[in-house]
Parts: structure tokens; C-alpha cells; sequence
């Protein structure tokens, strides 16, 4: 059967803020999934959509599918949970912020540790919208906020430099106006076996406005953002003149042409890279020093917890005599009265 | 000059000594050994919180009790006929648990100035100072014993020490005529890599046994006859192990895969040890990275189609009171295992308690039952395990399994089931779309039962979304003060219609009159003890003992109302007596309690109805 | 003609509309202008869990009640006067609130075939539809005069449009005679940098006023003549800044500095929002990383010598379990504030519930007692934060201090209280080691009180150790079975003792009689309205209204031995009803009891008590 | 006043199994405050110890000082309360690898994002002691346990990693046998004014013993571990002609005189370079491709936390009329009834 992004829309009504970034997310993710039923063969029925408390969070609700809208910070341990006890499951959790980094950071961190097969989506938009605009762990130093007045005094984490810290195998990032890019990336999630994490530099109208405007803004986003491709140049600007080179062990953003610098200094990105050290310094590449990357900055291959878990379970059943509980029972120490 | 041998009814021996000295091998060893010949058994480890506390101190100072009959035995002992005490600091703090003759092991060579000041006597003779006068007491040097034997089979000193528990146990099976072949069979087994230390492990043992055949201090021997058992093959069996095979057999009887997603915690770590040693069946365990990734993978196992089991124990199981909540409002199956200990917060880790009973029937937000059965010993716990899950799958609802430290490591003998004589678990799965209906409307109910249904992912056409906020019948979001108002009060009658399916509260002894006992979960022992020397005494009582706590047996009301007095004994500053008042405002009740960490002591039972009597 | 004035003791306006209608703005407006006027009010805001739901539809419809007397108002009305519906949607869903004769304000341009349709009425008339006949309707075409007006003031339309709720709210003024001034000082301050928008809201707003005056549906006008107040300085509070001035109150007459660890959740937010404010006066708040953290970086800082707080909601408090374990073991002071909301789970989170106080007294593992206050109204949550601070502080407890989203939410005037006249609070801090003792014993109690001392780190030769694991009095750790049975008693014996500081339990209405109805928490004005209600109707009855849970009063018995019959009223199932059946089990109670995410209605109170009387 | 080890010694008896590695973590730390108090002039009375629950998190009993045994996994939290409550405090964490980084990883990783100016000494025996012997967040995969039976199928977390995901600003490990390394490190930690993160590879006897013996063991520790120092090139080795070298964007160990490698192409370590990518390389570093990095990895300054808090504190108040809640509740709307 072929899907279209129809056949994922629930009857719930769509109950974001007019403008909200997610509303991008939802009609990508519902746009790549026919891609992905298509390419991996999965049926409706085997997708889920798992996730914690938040505006973002109530994805599930407007998806035709299986869905679990959880309690806060726990929705990678529900996926966890779901994919472990049915593997055969494609299993999407959608997070905010505040969800999985403040609340839900450990879980978080934990999933990506295990590399279970599950996909993450993380909608980042550096504030708590739900409960009206409080601050959260994305949220850059200084922000004014309903809980800081004053502003924060406190770094930001970068969702991909935590990642790369809990040996993350698949990281990509998107912006939510890319809707594009993100259906894209969906289906590099999709295919993924392991953990992806996706994260989507959301807007909040409402709560955080703009937040990422210095670098998403349609006039400068070429010129701010570069989008990584495995294989090829780190190029990037309106007129692809700008990219990034070698500088000892460190990265630096140069112009073609300028300095003597040729497109052969250019670096090319390797995804499948297993150190994380690269990775890392291009997760954590800011405006204006660099430009913010997006599209799959990190994916190699791992082992997956699901797939062990199974694969032990049926090494132990084919060296194992027992067959059911009554042999079991009357295995080892017993005796017998008559 | 040959032993009289004794018959004598039952027996209590208490192995103390150092938590390097082994006694807990030692004391199942011995215990295994009685069950094999026939006796009634019920043991009791009490061991510290530290793992290898300083030798020889009292904080170091590790136990186990067995209480061997002749006819069954319910209760690990209030004290002991025999302690054996492995060095000073053993005996000085096993010496409140003996009784007036009781016979006293101890290897003397411990007893030397270093030893008896690390355990904080002051005088050279610690049996003086502790004022124990009346008992016998055998006391061989076993440390230089061993050493001398590690010297002839030739293993070094230090090695060869490590045995001397063997020495114990030998005069041990000596004292009771107990034969010493179980214990030869393990130790073949377990060292079979090391044939030397098979050697040694036997020497001792059997020193032991002959030094006991030689010792003047031993006049008589002892024997503790078989007890009258049902015909059957049977096996020991712990409280943990037993909650883990009891949810086994839920699985196979359910056929759905059991899953556990847990974090170990004292005294609950050995269900998800033994859990995660049958891959073979199918059993998936999950050590998450903490309670609430416990409970919370368990739940998304549970909507994914599994038997979702947490197993923890009280700090865990405040953890898990948001979590637990989701579970209630998703309407998932799910058996949520606490093994109690002392509390509050970190409390006294290693010791028992019932009182996490208000936390488990109370302890969350908003209106928010859950079912709840305490087991009531060791091999109960199997029976109690698999019809918690069996009403957790059928009736969709978390139950939570009150067990208790006491009964987790406690074991007693017990008659393996077949498992044809256990009913099939149908949790109502939906297959299909109901016709009719646009979609699947996952809180659509069973009118009789309340229950709704389980589609699970991977079902065509059944697409549905569950979640904590508050939903109709259809699976709408609805903050409809009257959808929550029936949604409430339908979760609750949904757990109280259990009771339909529940057998009926029996009552033990009386069955009315003027006292009825009420207690639940790992105090039945103790109970049934108590009921029966009244019983000898003349004073008549009944007994309900409670496995069903929420919901209670639909005949409790109609068994209170059949006795003058109630009183209820727990472990506790009285929370099933408190739940008992809300449940049954027009009774009166009475209640003894008890917060020591300690189990109780029969004869204290017997003197607070004494009490009432007189 | 000139429209009659009549005078009326109390009113209720109800103004409703999108989310993004700026509902809560004008209805605190009207509320502020009327207190400024010396009239009595209470206020309800009732607001979905969607930030802005799509424009039009029912779940975006976001309200704000308010009740305005010329005598003491104690509740925010159960039906309105006025109903302002800024759109279909609102009407639709607000229909239900209306009083028979209540006059309707809506903006009829919205009433059109997309209006219509999106608040699901399926014809084009939405009146008859809901069976709207005998009410009083202004329909002025709000929208289209508002931006009319934008146009005259050179505001682009989509701007001006946005003030559309000053049209309502002028209507408001005019109909009640009530003074624009104070609306008007607000517009300037406001947009002080804009002073098109200053022009285009006054505009509107007088428009509408104007508007009034001149249509036919307004025969009659009213007054709510100001009530008599006490002389003094008054301010509008709600529940949540009053307790976060609470709390501040208590640090500055402590000394002890203010630490809030917290996490957000609806609908405690405000507290920490208001904390985070006033750094001014040293508070320092740490939005943590989740509940857990907010707690435990609390008990860090009450062990470092803060007054120590941590804010939440529902699903909060169960993730706070086991962390109010360790400070209740640790003898910290704490006041944790939960704001209860609509359960289990995250259940409905925008609306009021009182069934978070069997989590609150019963919700952790262990024999874990804590105190417990429930402010009964916006303003006493002021006087119940200081005084949950001063027991803490006092008495080394956490303090539970259980408010309502209603209370949270809700507003009334206050009448400011100088801080002279409240009580110093002196925590038991421990300056230096005392005599006799070779170091300091942390768990060594004052002989009255049972408390122990307080030893700030810092503080030179106090150095000890406290935790989570059972402790005897000198601070070392302790399995001793006695040592634990002593300490799980003193720790609940030095919280019952906190009942010879707190005052009598005082009873409204008869002292003694047939009937006594029991109450706490955020009931408190729907209690005292029912009570004069049933005055009125020559029916008597007591009233006593607990503000203290955990220890309750000490004439708490002596007053229930003066009713035939009590009856005890809750938003929830009956925990409260059920905490007196264990503490007094002598009495028999009934119980009212509704669980519908809603507050009271003063009728229902006197419908239950009319229903046991005949 | 001068201090000896002999000051920090509580009266109580020292519970840990004889041979555990935590003993010599004691004695280190005990031998170090005497000179952290004389260096930074604290008196006794400032120090806290706080920990979570654990074999090792009984250290606060054996410390005489101010001391919080808490819960589990809680520790880096009540420090954090601890220190922003009172910032004249010398906060002490002292958390096992279970205790931290499985059910506290979330408190762990935000203490370092807000660099609060703690110290915590991470004990990690890679297995759960005081619950004798489960797997923990760090055992090394395939490890088999009383939970993993047939081995674990998880990769481990290396906490140095993680440190650096979390933009920790201090990170050193050490051994738990390197007593005078160990003492030096708990000197530089609290130096440091952030969150200092110590790792100890420490042995438990009982349950995990000689986990770390392939690089710790006495024979083979000199080449298989490697002591970083700041401004000193990375050069390690029994006869001290190992080292690190630049290769691409990766690290590479050599052998001096070997392949034409001279000491000039070691690299030199800059502990306090801002960028993670390089450190994060270094933390990762695994026998027996590399020499597992000892010392202090990382070192930079930045503003703490609770330095950050009580500036913020006192601009506001020097900014403001109010002074006492008289004022403030008097201060903004209100209306006189006479
Ligand atoms: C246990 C618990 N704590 C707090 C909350 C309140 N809460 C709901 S969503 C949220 C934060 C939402 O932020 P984010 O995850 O970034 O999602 P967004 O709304 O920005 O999409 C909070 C604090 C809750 N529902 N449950
Ligand atoms: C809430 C809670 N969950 C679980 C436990 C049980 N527990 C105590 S310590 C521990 C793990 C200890 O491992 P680690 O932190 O590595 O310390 P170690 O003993 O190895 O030093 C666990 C699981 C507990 N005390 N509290
Ligand atoms: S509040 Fe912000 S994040 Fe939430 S729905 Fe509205 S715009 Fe989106
Ligand atoms: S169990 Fe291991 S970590 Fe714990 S004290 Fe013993 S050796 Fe140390
Ligand atoms: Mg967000
Ligand atoms: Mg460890």
C-alpha cells in the first residue's frame, strides 16, 4: 500500500499558536513517512509516536498512528521501553527542550548511550512554551524570561555536543522553515539503525520569538548556516564562496579566494567519522565565528540494544534445554517426598 | 561413651559470624540439607548494609536463621536452640536472640585479645561480660584446625581459612544426625575447576562432624523427624526468586512476553537477577538507568504488548509515583513489585518493614487507586506474583506486589506446581475495528467489568493515541468536568470489581466470637504461630490474615461483624488498620504495631491478646 | 431617555472569549477598578491548557469570572450577571454559567457563518441553538466599529483589532457605573512607548462605554455601592504571589535567607516567578533541572542555613517523594508549596482539585510524616506561608503547604499587613559545641519540643554528618531496632507537638448542635457563603474550616463531641474525611464530595445539607 | 591554623572491604586539605562533603567536616544548593559511577553546564558495589554481572566524554592507586572555580576486581596511561619515548625515533583551549590504541554559577528603593481605605 501525508493526519484538531514552528515539523514528518513506509516497507500500524509534556509533545495527537503522549522528561524511556519489548515497531519520539534536556536529560542521554533504535525528534525552541515562556537549558545566556527577570546566568547546552558526550551515533540538525531539509532528515533518521536524534531550531511565537532569527532570517540563512553533506566540501554561503578548513586541530570558516584559500583546502564531511572530536567542534560551530551546522552531522554504524537484546535471548533459548516454566521448576535442587 | 539421640519437635539455629565468614552459604547449606530429609523449614538471613565491614567488628557481623520441625514450622524462630558465632563480635550481638539452654558454637581461637577488642569487649572473657552462664558451649579452636588441615591437603593457610564455616556446619549435622551428603554433592559441584579446594572444603567439614562425635561438651544428640509432607517434588525457595517465577509462569499462561525495566535496589535486586537469567523464556530485562526508567520503560513495553513488571523497593517506589500515575490514567497493565524495607528515605536498608502500605496505597497525585496484594511467605510469593499479573493483564490496571525484605530472602520448602493446575491469562486484546466505529475508541469499556481494551501497535487499523491528560471513552483530550468526574470514579470501580474474582477472606481458628487477629502480608508466619499456641492455651481467636489489600475480599465486612473485637497487627504505625477505618467506619478496631526493622516475636502476638483477654 | 440606576449588593460578570482575546487582561481590569472603588471581589480565572488554541474553537475559549459586593464576597459566584462572549465558541461553552436573567455582551460580528461553524453550531442562529430566550443581549459589531476606530487613530487594522476587548469592558463600566480611571492609568503606563496604541485603546474603550449609553438594550444601570473595609492601605492579590510574600516575609523576620529550588508546572509557576523578581531583597531561585533537583537543591541549601523552598504541582510532589523523605529523616527545615490541580497524571492540569492530600500525608516510603497547612482563601496564603516557614524553621520539619489552582489563580483585595505585626521566627541554630560533649550530636532534642539543632556549616566545631540512613541522637548510623523505634517516634511525636503552638480550631456559625460541616483548603468562601446561606434559611449548622491538616488542632475532638453529625466536604474522593476516621475513629462522619476539576457551587452545599436535615 | 591529614579523620570506623580503592581516595583527599586550606586559606569548618549513595558515597562519614550522606544519584544537586546557598562553602561531591552518571547523570551534566564551583570526585569501579555487583552506566560492554548474566550489550559512558558534551570547563582522572597524582588533582580541582569533575579509575576487590588492571597494573601503567600536563608535551612511557601526535584532525601514538617521529612533533597540552573537540579525543583515548589519559584533561576559566547568582543579587538591590517588606508591599498598585 502507498501512503500520502493524509493518511498520517489524525481527526484531532492541530492545537499549536498560529505561526508556531511545529506546524512545519508536523506536515514534514507527515510528508516523509510515506517516503519512509515506501523505502523500508513499514506498514501503518508499525509506527509510533511517543512523547513527553510540552507544546511540541502533543504531536502524537495529530498523527494517524500509534501514539503515546507520556508524562514530562520520560519519553525516551516509554520509546525505550516499546522498541525493546517489540523491535519489529518504528518508534519516533518527539520532545521539546525542556523535555528532553532539563527533566528528561538523563533518559536522554541513556538512549543514546544504548544506541536503541528509535528517532528522536527535538524541537528546540530555548524556552518552555506550555507553561508560558520560563527559561530552559537551551535558552542562550542573558535570556529574559518569566523565571529570569534579569537574565540567565547560565550556558546553554548544545544538544549536539551532548550527544557526541554520550557517544551518540546519529546526530542532524533543521530548521523548522526548512521544511524540506527536515522531511530529509526524517528519512536519514528513519534509516538509521540506532539512536537519531534530530533537532529542530523551532520557532515560539509566542514565548521566544525570533530566537533564531540571526541565522534563520531569509536574507542571511545561506550565509550562516551550512548544510553538511557526507562526502562533500563543507561549502556553504549565497554565493558558495564560504567554507571551512583545517586551522592545527581546530576548525575555521574561510571565503574561497580570499588568503590563497583554494576549494581543495576545503574539508570534506565525513559523517561516518567514529571519533567524535570533529564532530563535536562542528556541533558546536556558532554565529559569527561559524556558520550553525545543519543536516546529518554525525551517522556510523553501531550495534544496536534492541537488536542484542533479541539476539541474546535467542543464543541463550538455542543453548538452553528448558522449554517452558514446568521444566523449569524442576530444574536444579529438588527432591522429591512420596 | 555413645550419644542419646533426642527426638525433639522443631529446632532454631542462628549462624553468625564475620560477612566474610560465609555463614549465609552456611546456613542454606544446613537448611537444604533439612528440607532434603523432610523437615519443615523457614529461614532468615540478617546481614548488614556494608559488604565487607571491618573484620571482626560488630557492624561486620552477618546472619542466618533456619527453624527445622518435624511438623511445619511457619516462623524462621523468635530464638535459637543453637547460635553458632564465628568470632566475638558474633556472639556479642546474637547473644539477645538465644533462648535459657540453648547451645552455643563458637571457634575460640577469635577470642583472642584482638579479636575481643574489636568487638568492644573489655575483659579477656567476653562469655563472662555477656552473662552467659546456663548454656553449653562447644568452642574448638577451628581456625588452627583449618590451618593445620590446609597444611596436609596442601593448600596455603590463607585459602584454607576461608573454609572454616565448614567446621561449624559439620558439628552442626553431628549435633542433629543430619547426613552430610547434600552438602558433599555442592561442594563438588561448585569447586569442580579445583579439586584441591574440594579436598579441603570435605576435611573441614568432616573435622567438624568428628570433632562434635569426641567433644565432652556434647552429651546427647538430637533428631528432628521428617515432617508429614504432601507427596510431590519439591524445592527451597526464597520470596524473590519466587516473585520473578511467578511472573514466568504469568507470561506463559498470558502468552505475553515478559519484560522488566528495573534498578537495583536492596532488598529487590534479586528479582531482576533472576529475571535476567531466563533469556531462555523469553524474558527481557531491561537495568535502566534509574526507577523511573524502570517503571517508564515497563510502560512503554506494557502499551507495546508485553507483561510489564518494575520490581524495587521503597525509595524507588516514591520514585515511581508520577510514573505510576500515568499508568493509572492510561489504563495499562503493569505489576509494579515493592520489596519493603525499613524506611524513611535511605532508613535501615537491610532490615524489614510493612511501611510502605500507605505510600502504596495513597502515594500520588490526584485520584489515583491502584490494586494492591501482599504475598504472605516465601513460596506464596509465586502465587501471589502470578495473580497479580493476572489481574493486571485481565483487568487493565496496575497492581502493585507488596512483598516485604523478610519475605524476599526468607525460603521454605516448596512443592513445585504444575502448571496445567494454573488458569490461562486473557487480557482483552482488541483485534479488530469495532463495527461502527470510525476509529478505535480505546476507552470504550466492558460494562460488567469496566475494563477496557488492548490494541496493541503493529494491529491494523486500531491507531490510537493514550497519554496522561484526562480522556473520554472515545480517547479525546477532554477536560469535561463530567467526563473527568465519571473517568475517575470508573477507574476506581474498575479496580474495585477485582473483587468479584478474588476468593473469599478465610478465616483461621475462631470463625466468630470475641477476637478476631487481622494482618497481611509477611507476618502470616508469625500469625498463624501465635493463633496455634492460643489455640494451645485455650484462648479461642480467629485469623485474618489479608493478601488482597485493594481490593479487600467482598465477605471482610460480614467477618468483622461476626467478632466483638478486632485487632490488627502490622509492621507499621497502623496503616492497613487506617484503611481499614475508611473502608469499614463501623467497626471499632484495635491494633498492635511494631517499627523495629525486626519481624515479629511470636510470644509477643500471644502477650497482646493476653492482654486483651485479661 | 436616562437609564434608572439601581443598586445591587453583589454582581458576577464572566468574560470570556479566544485565548487570545485578552480575557484574563480585561477581567482583572474590571476587578481592579472595582476594588479601587472599595467594593469586595473575588476572582476566578479559568483558562485552557492550549496557549492559543486555533482562533474560534472551543478548546481556545479562556475565561475570567469576578464578583464584585458592596459586602464581604467570599466566592467568585457560582452562576454570572453578565456574561461578556467575545466570540460563538465562548457563548457556547459559557451558556452554562449564566444566571436565569443574566445579561449577555457579545461581538456579533464574529457570529458569522465561519464563526459559527468553527464553535461547531450547526445553524446560523447560535441563540436559539443554545436556547437563549430570556436574556438581556447586546450585540454591538464589535470588530467592525474597533477597526473603524483604527483607521481614525492610524492604526494598521490587525493592531487595532486587538483591542476589541475594551469595547466589552467599556459596556461593563458603563452598565455597573463604574469609574474608567484606573483602565486609563493602565493604558498610559502600558504602552508608554506607543502612543498610537494609548490613543486606539482608550478610544475603543470609551466607544464602548459610549456605545452603552446610547443602546436600547441597557434600560436600567446598576451600582455596587463599596462595602465597608477596615481603614488601610489594600492591594489586589492572588494566591500565588501571596504565598511567595509569605515566604519572604518569613525569611526577613527569620534571618534566615530565601532559596527556592524549583521546576515549572501549572499552576505553581507564579511562585517562582514572583521569587525570581525580588533579588532586591536577597532571594535567590534556581530553576533546576527537573523536580528532583528543585528539592534537592533545597535540602542543600536548608543544611547550608537557607529558608529552604521548593514549589510544584501534582505530578511534582510525586516526583518529590522520596527527596521529602531524606529531609524528614534529616530533620531539615523545608517548605515544599503544592499547588493542586486536576489529577491523576498529568490529569487536567488548568483546572482545581483538592486530591493531592493523601500524596501529601501519606505519599512516601517509610514511617515519614510531615506537617501539613492549606491556606483557605488568595490573601491567607500569605499568613500560611509564614507561618508553614516558622513551623519548619521552629520545629527542623519540611512543612507541606497545600494550595489550589483555584487559590493560585484566584485574586480578592487584601489589606496590607505592617510586619511589625507579625512574630519573629527563631530557628534552634546551634552556635557553638556544648559543654560535655567530645563533638556535636545532631540528633540531640530539646526535651519539650523534641527538636533538634541547627548547625550551619560554617560554623566552627560543629562539623557533623547527617543522611539518609537511621541515625541514633549523636548522629551516627544505627540499625539498632530501639534506636529506630525511637527516632520513627520522635519524629512524628515533635510534629504532633507543633499543635501547642498553632491556635485553636475555631467554628463559624453554632458552637454546637445537630450539625457540623467540615472543611479545608480552598473551600473556605463557598463553605462560609453556604453556612449564611443556610443561616438565612433559619437552617443551623457549624462550620469548622481546618487550615491546620498535619497537626490538626488540639480541640479538634472536644469540638466534633458537639455535633450529632458531621458532615466533611472535599474536592476529592474523601481523603480528608478518611484522615479523621483514623484519627478519630469515635466518630461517625458523611461526606460531600466532588471531583470535577471545578470548585464548589455554593447551591450544592446547601442542597447536602437541606438533604440531611428533612 | 596549620592542618594535618590527621584534622579531616572522623571518629568513625572505616566501613569499605579491606583492598578497596576507596581507601587510598581517603587518604589522598585527607593529605590534600591541609594544603588546599593553607593555599586558599579555608578554614575546617567550610568544607562539606556531600554525597549520593554508594560504597563510596559513605565518604562524608569519615571525614571530619560538615558532611550530607544523601540519596542516590541527588548529590550533585543538594551541592549545588549547598554552594549557591552559601558560595563561601568548599563544596565536596563524592559519587560512585552508578550514583552519578546512571540515576544522577542529569543532575551531573547540568551541574557542569551551569559550572557551579564544586568539586566532585567520581569513584568509578564500572559496577554497582554497595548492591553487590550489577552493571553500572560504565561497565565495559559484554561484562558479565549479577543483572547480565551473559554479558551487557551496552556501550559504557566515559565520563570525560560526557563532561565535555555537558561544556564542563574541568576534567582530570587519576587512579586510585597513584595516591600523590590523586592528591595533586583533588589540589587542582579545588583551585579550579567551576565544577571540577576528578575521575577515579578505582578497584573494588569484591565484585569488579582488576577492571582497570590493563592499564593500571604496575608493570604496564607507565605505557599504557599517560600523565597530562598542561604546556608539556605528551609524551609518556617507561622509558618515556611515547607520545601523541597530530594525524589529519585525529591524535595518533608513536614512538619517538621511530617512522622518523622526533619529540619536536609531540604535541603539547593545552588544557585550557576553549574548544572540547580535542579534549573530548584526549578523554576518549582507550588502550590499546592509545594511552588512557591521566591528569588534569581540562582546565578553563569561566563564570560560575554561583559567582553569577550573587552578582546578579546585589546589582539588583543596588538598583533598587525596596529594602524590606514594608516597602515592597506597598510598593505598585494600591488604594487607601479610610
Ligand atoms: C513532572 C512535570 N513537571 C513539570 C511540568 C510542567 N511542564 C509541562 S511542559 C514543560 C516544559 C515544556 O518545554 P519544552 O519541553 O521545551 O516544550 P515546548 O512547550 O517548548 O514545546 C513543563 C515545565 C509537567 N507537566 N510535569
Ligand atoms: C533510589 C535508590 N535506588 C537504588 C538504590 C540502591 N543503590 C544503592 S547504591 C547503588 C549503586 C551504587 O553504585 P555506585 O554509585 O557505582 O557506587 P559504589 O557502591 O560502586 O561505590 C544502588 C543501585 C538506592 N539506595 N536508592
Ligand atoms: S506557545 Fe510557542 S511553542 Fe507553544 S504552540 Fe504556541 S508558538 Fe508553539
Ligand atoms: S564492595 Fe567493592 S566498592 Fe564496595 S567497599 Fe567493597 S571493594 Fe569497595
Ligand atoms: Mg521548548
Ligand atoms: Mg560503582
Amino acid at each position: 500500500m502507498k501512503f500520502t501525508p493524509q493518511d498520517f493526519k489524525s481527526d484531532q484538531e492541530v492545537k499549536w499558536c498560529p505561526g508556531c514552528g511545529d506546524h512545519a515539523v508536523l506536515a514534514a514528518i507527515q510528508r516523509a513517512l510515506p517516503e519512509i513506509s515506501e523505502e523500508l516497507g513499514y506498514s501503518r500500524e508499525r509506527y509510533v509516536f511517543v512523547s513527553g509534556i510540552g507544546c511540541s509533545s502533543r504531536f502524537p495527537y495529530y498523527m494517524k498512528t500509534y501514539g503515546f503522549h507520556g508524562i514530562h522528561g520520560r519519553a525516551a524511556a516509554i520509546a525505550t521501553g516499546m522498541k525493546v519489548a517489540n523491535p519489529t515497531l518504528s518508534v519516533w519520539e518527539m520532545t521539546g527542550d525542556g523535555d528532553s534536556l532539563a527533566i528528561g536529560g538523563n533518559h536522554l542521554i541513556h538512549a543514546i548511550r544504548r544506541n536503541i533504535d528509535i528517532n528522536i525528534v527535538l524541537f528546540n525552541n530555548r524556552i518552555y512554551g506550555l507553561t508560558k515562556g520560563q527559561y530552559s537549558p537551551t535558552s542562550q545566556w542573558g535570556s529574559v524570561t518569566r523565571t529570569s527577570p534579569y537574565g540567565t546566568v547560565e550556558h546553554p547546552f548544545n544538544p549536539g555536543a551532548l550527544s557526541m558526550g554520550a557517544r551518540g551515533t546519529f546526530f542532524a540538525r533543521t530548521l523548522d522553515m526548512e521544511l524540506q531539509l527536515t522531511r530529509e532528515l526524517m528519512i536519514e533518521a528513519a534509516r538509521h539503525d540506532g539512536t537519531s536524534l534530530v533537532e529542530v531550531l523551532q520557532n515560539c511565537v509566542i514565548f521566544n520569538d525570533k530566537t533564531h532569527s540571526i541565522i534563520s532570517n531569509r536574507e542571511v540563512r545561506a550565509d550562516r548556516t551550512i548544510v553538511l553533506r557526507h562526502g562533500e566540501p563543507m561549502i556553504y554561503g549565497k554565493d558558495k564562496d564560504k567554507g571551512l578548513i583545517l586551522d592545527g586541530i581546530k576548525l575555521k570558516a574561510v571565503t574561497i579566494g580570499k588568503d590563497g584559500i583554494t576549494k581543495d583546502d576545503i574539508l570534506v564531511h565525513n559523517a561516518e567519522e567514529q571519533d567524535h572530536g570533529v564532530h563535536m567542534m562542528l556541533c558546536e560551530m556558532q554565529w559569527p565565528e561559524f556558520p550553525v551546522a545543519l543536516g546529518v552531522i554525525r551517522r556510523v554504524k553501531d550495534r544496536t540494544y534492541d537488536d542484542m537484546v533479541r539476539d541474546q535471548l535467542t543464543e541463550v533459548a538455542n543453548k538452553s534445554q528448558i522449554r517452558c516454566m514446568n521444566d523449569m521448576l524442576r530444574s536444579g535442587d529438588t527432591w522429591v517426598v512420596e | 561413651m555413645p550419644h542419646k539421640v533426642i527426638d525433639v519437635q522443631d529446632v532454631v539455629i542462628r549462624f553468625t559470624g564475620d560477612s566474610g565468614d560465609g555463614m549465609q552459604l552456611t546456613g542454606s547449606l544446613f537448611a537444604d540439607t533439612a528440607a532434603f530429609f523432610g523437615n519443615d523449614i523457614t529461614t532468615f538471613p540478617d546481614f548488614p548494609a556494608e559488604i565487607r565491614a571491618p573484620q571482626g567488628t560488630l557492624s561486620g557481623v552477618s546472619g542466618y536463621q533456619v527453624h527445622i520441625g518435624s511438623s511445619a514450622v511457619y516462623t524462621p524462630g523468635d530464638y535459637c536452640d543453637v547460635l553458632v558465632a564465628m568470632n566475638p563480635a558474633a556472639l556479642k550481638s546474637n547473644v539477645k536472640w538465644l533462648k535459657p539452654n540453648a547451645t552455643i558454637i563458637v571457634d575460640i581461637d577469635t577470642f583472642d585479645e584482638k579479636g575481643l577488642k574489636k568487638a568492644g569487649f573489655k575483659t579477656d572473657d567476653a562469655f563472662k561480660e555477656l552473662k552467659i552462664t546456663h548454656h553449653n558451649i562447644i568452642a574448638p579452636p577451628i581456625t588452627s584446625l583449618t590451618a593445620e588441615s590446609a597444611a596436609i591437603v596442601g593448600l596455603d593457610p590463607k585459602s584454607g581459612v576461608r573454609c572454616k564455616n565448614m567446621f561449624a556446619l559439620g558439628i552442626c549435622y553431628f549435633l542433629y544426625n543430619m547426613s552430610m551428603d547434600h552438602t558433599i554433592n555442592f561442594i563438588q559441584k561448585k569447586f569442580v575447576k579445583d579439586q584441591a579446594l574440594i579436598n579441603m572444603n570435605l576435611k573441614v567439614l568432616k573435622d567438624g562432624y568428628n570433632y562434635a562425635g569426641t567433644v565432652e561438651a556434647i552429651a546427647d544428640t538430637y533428631i528432628v523427624k521428617p515432617s508429614k509432607q504432601e507427596p510431590g517434588i519439591y524445592r527451597n525457595i526464597n520470596g524473590n526468586i519466587a516473585v520473578a517465577w511467578g511472573l514466568m509462569a504469568a507470561s506463559e499462561k498470558s502468552g505475553r512476553p515478559l519484560f522488566c525495566g528495573s534498578y537495583p535496589i536492596t532488598p529487590a535486586t534479586a528479582i531482576l537477577e533472576e529475571l535476567a537469567l531466563h533469556k531462555d523464556l523469553g524474558v527481557k530485562t531491561l537495568q535502566c538507568e534509574d526507577e523511573i526508567a524502570g517503571i517508564c520503560t515497563s510502560i512503554g513495553a506494557s502499551y507495546a504488548g508485553s507483561l510489564a513488571v518494575t520490581t524495587t523497593s521503597g525509595p524507588g517506589l516514591s520514585l515511581k509515583s508520577e510514573a505510576l500515575g500515568l499508568a493509572v490514567i492510561a489504563e495499562l497493565p503493569l505489576v509494579l513489585v515493592n520489596v519493603q524495607r525499613g524506611g524513611p528515605s535511605t532508613g535501615i536498608p537491610t532490615k524489614t518493614e510493612q511501611t510502605d502500605l500507605n505510600q502504596a496505597l495513597y502515594g500520588r497525585n490526584g485520584e489515583c487507586p491502584v490494586a494492591i496484594i501482599a504475598p504472605h511467605s516465601p513460596s506464596h510469593c509465586f502465587q501471589a506474583a502470578f495473580y497479580a499479573a493476572k489481574h493486571a493483564l485481565e483487568h487493565m490496571v496496575p497492581v502493585i506486589l507488596l512483598s516485604e525484605g523478610f519475605l524476599g530472602n526468607g525460603s521454605e520448602p516448596w512443592k513445585i506446581p504444575d502448571m496445567k493446575d494454573f488458569p490461562t491469562i486473557n487480557p482483552p486484546l482488541a483485534e479488530k475495528l469495532d463495527d461502527n466505529e470510525p476509529y478505535f475508541y480505546p476507552f470504550r469499556r466492558d460494562p460488567e467489568t469496566l475494563v477496557r481494551r488492548w490494541a496493541l501497535p503493529g494491529t491494523p487499523n486500531l491507531e490510537h493515541r493514550v497519554g496522561g491528560l484526562e480522556k473520554n471513552h472515545q480517547g479525546a483530550v477532554s477536560s469535561d468536568p463530567h467526563v473527568h468526574e465519571q473517568m475517575v470514579h470508573e477507574r476506581a470501580e474498575k479496580i474495585a470489581r477485582i473483587a468479584h474474582v478474588i476468593p473469599p477472606q478465610e478465616v483461621i481458628g475462631e470463625q466468630e466470637g470475641d477476637i478476631l487477629m487481622v494482618s497481611w502480608g509477611g507476618t502470616y508466619g508469625h500469625m498463624l504461630s501465635a493463633e496455634s499456641q492460643l489455640r494451645a492455651d485455650k484462648i479461642k481467636v480467629g485469623l485474618a490474615h489479608f493478601d488482597y489489600i485493594n481490593p479487600l475480599p467482598l465477605n471482610t465486612e460480614e467477618i468483622f461483624k461476626r467478632f466483638k473485637k478486632i485487632i490488627v497487627f502490622e509492621l507499621n504505625s497502623g496503616h492497613f488498620v487506617n484503611y481499614l477505618r475508611a473502608k469499614f467506619p463501623q467497626f471499632t478496631y484495635m491494633q498492635y504495631n511494631k517499627i523495629q526493622g525486626q519481624p515479629f516475636i511470636v510470644a509477643e502476638i500471644v502477650e497482646a491478646i493476653n492482654k486483651i483477654v485479661t
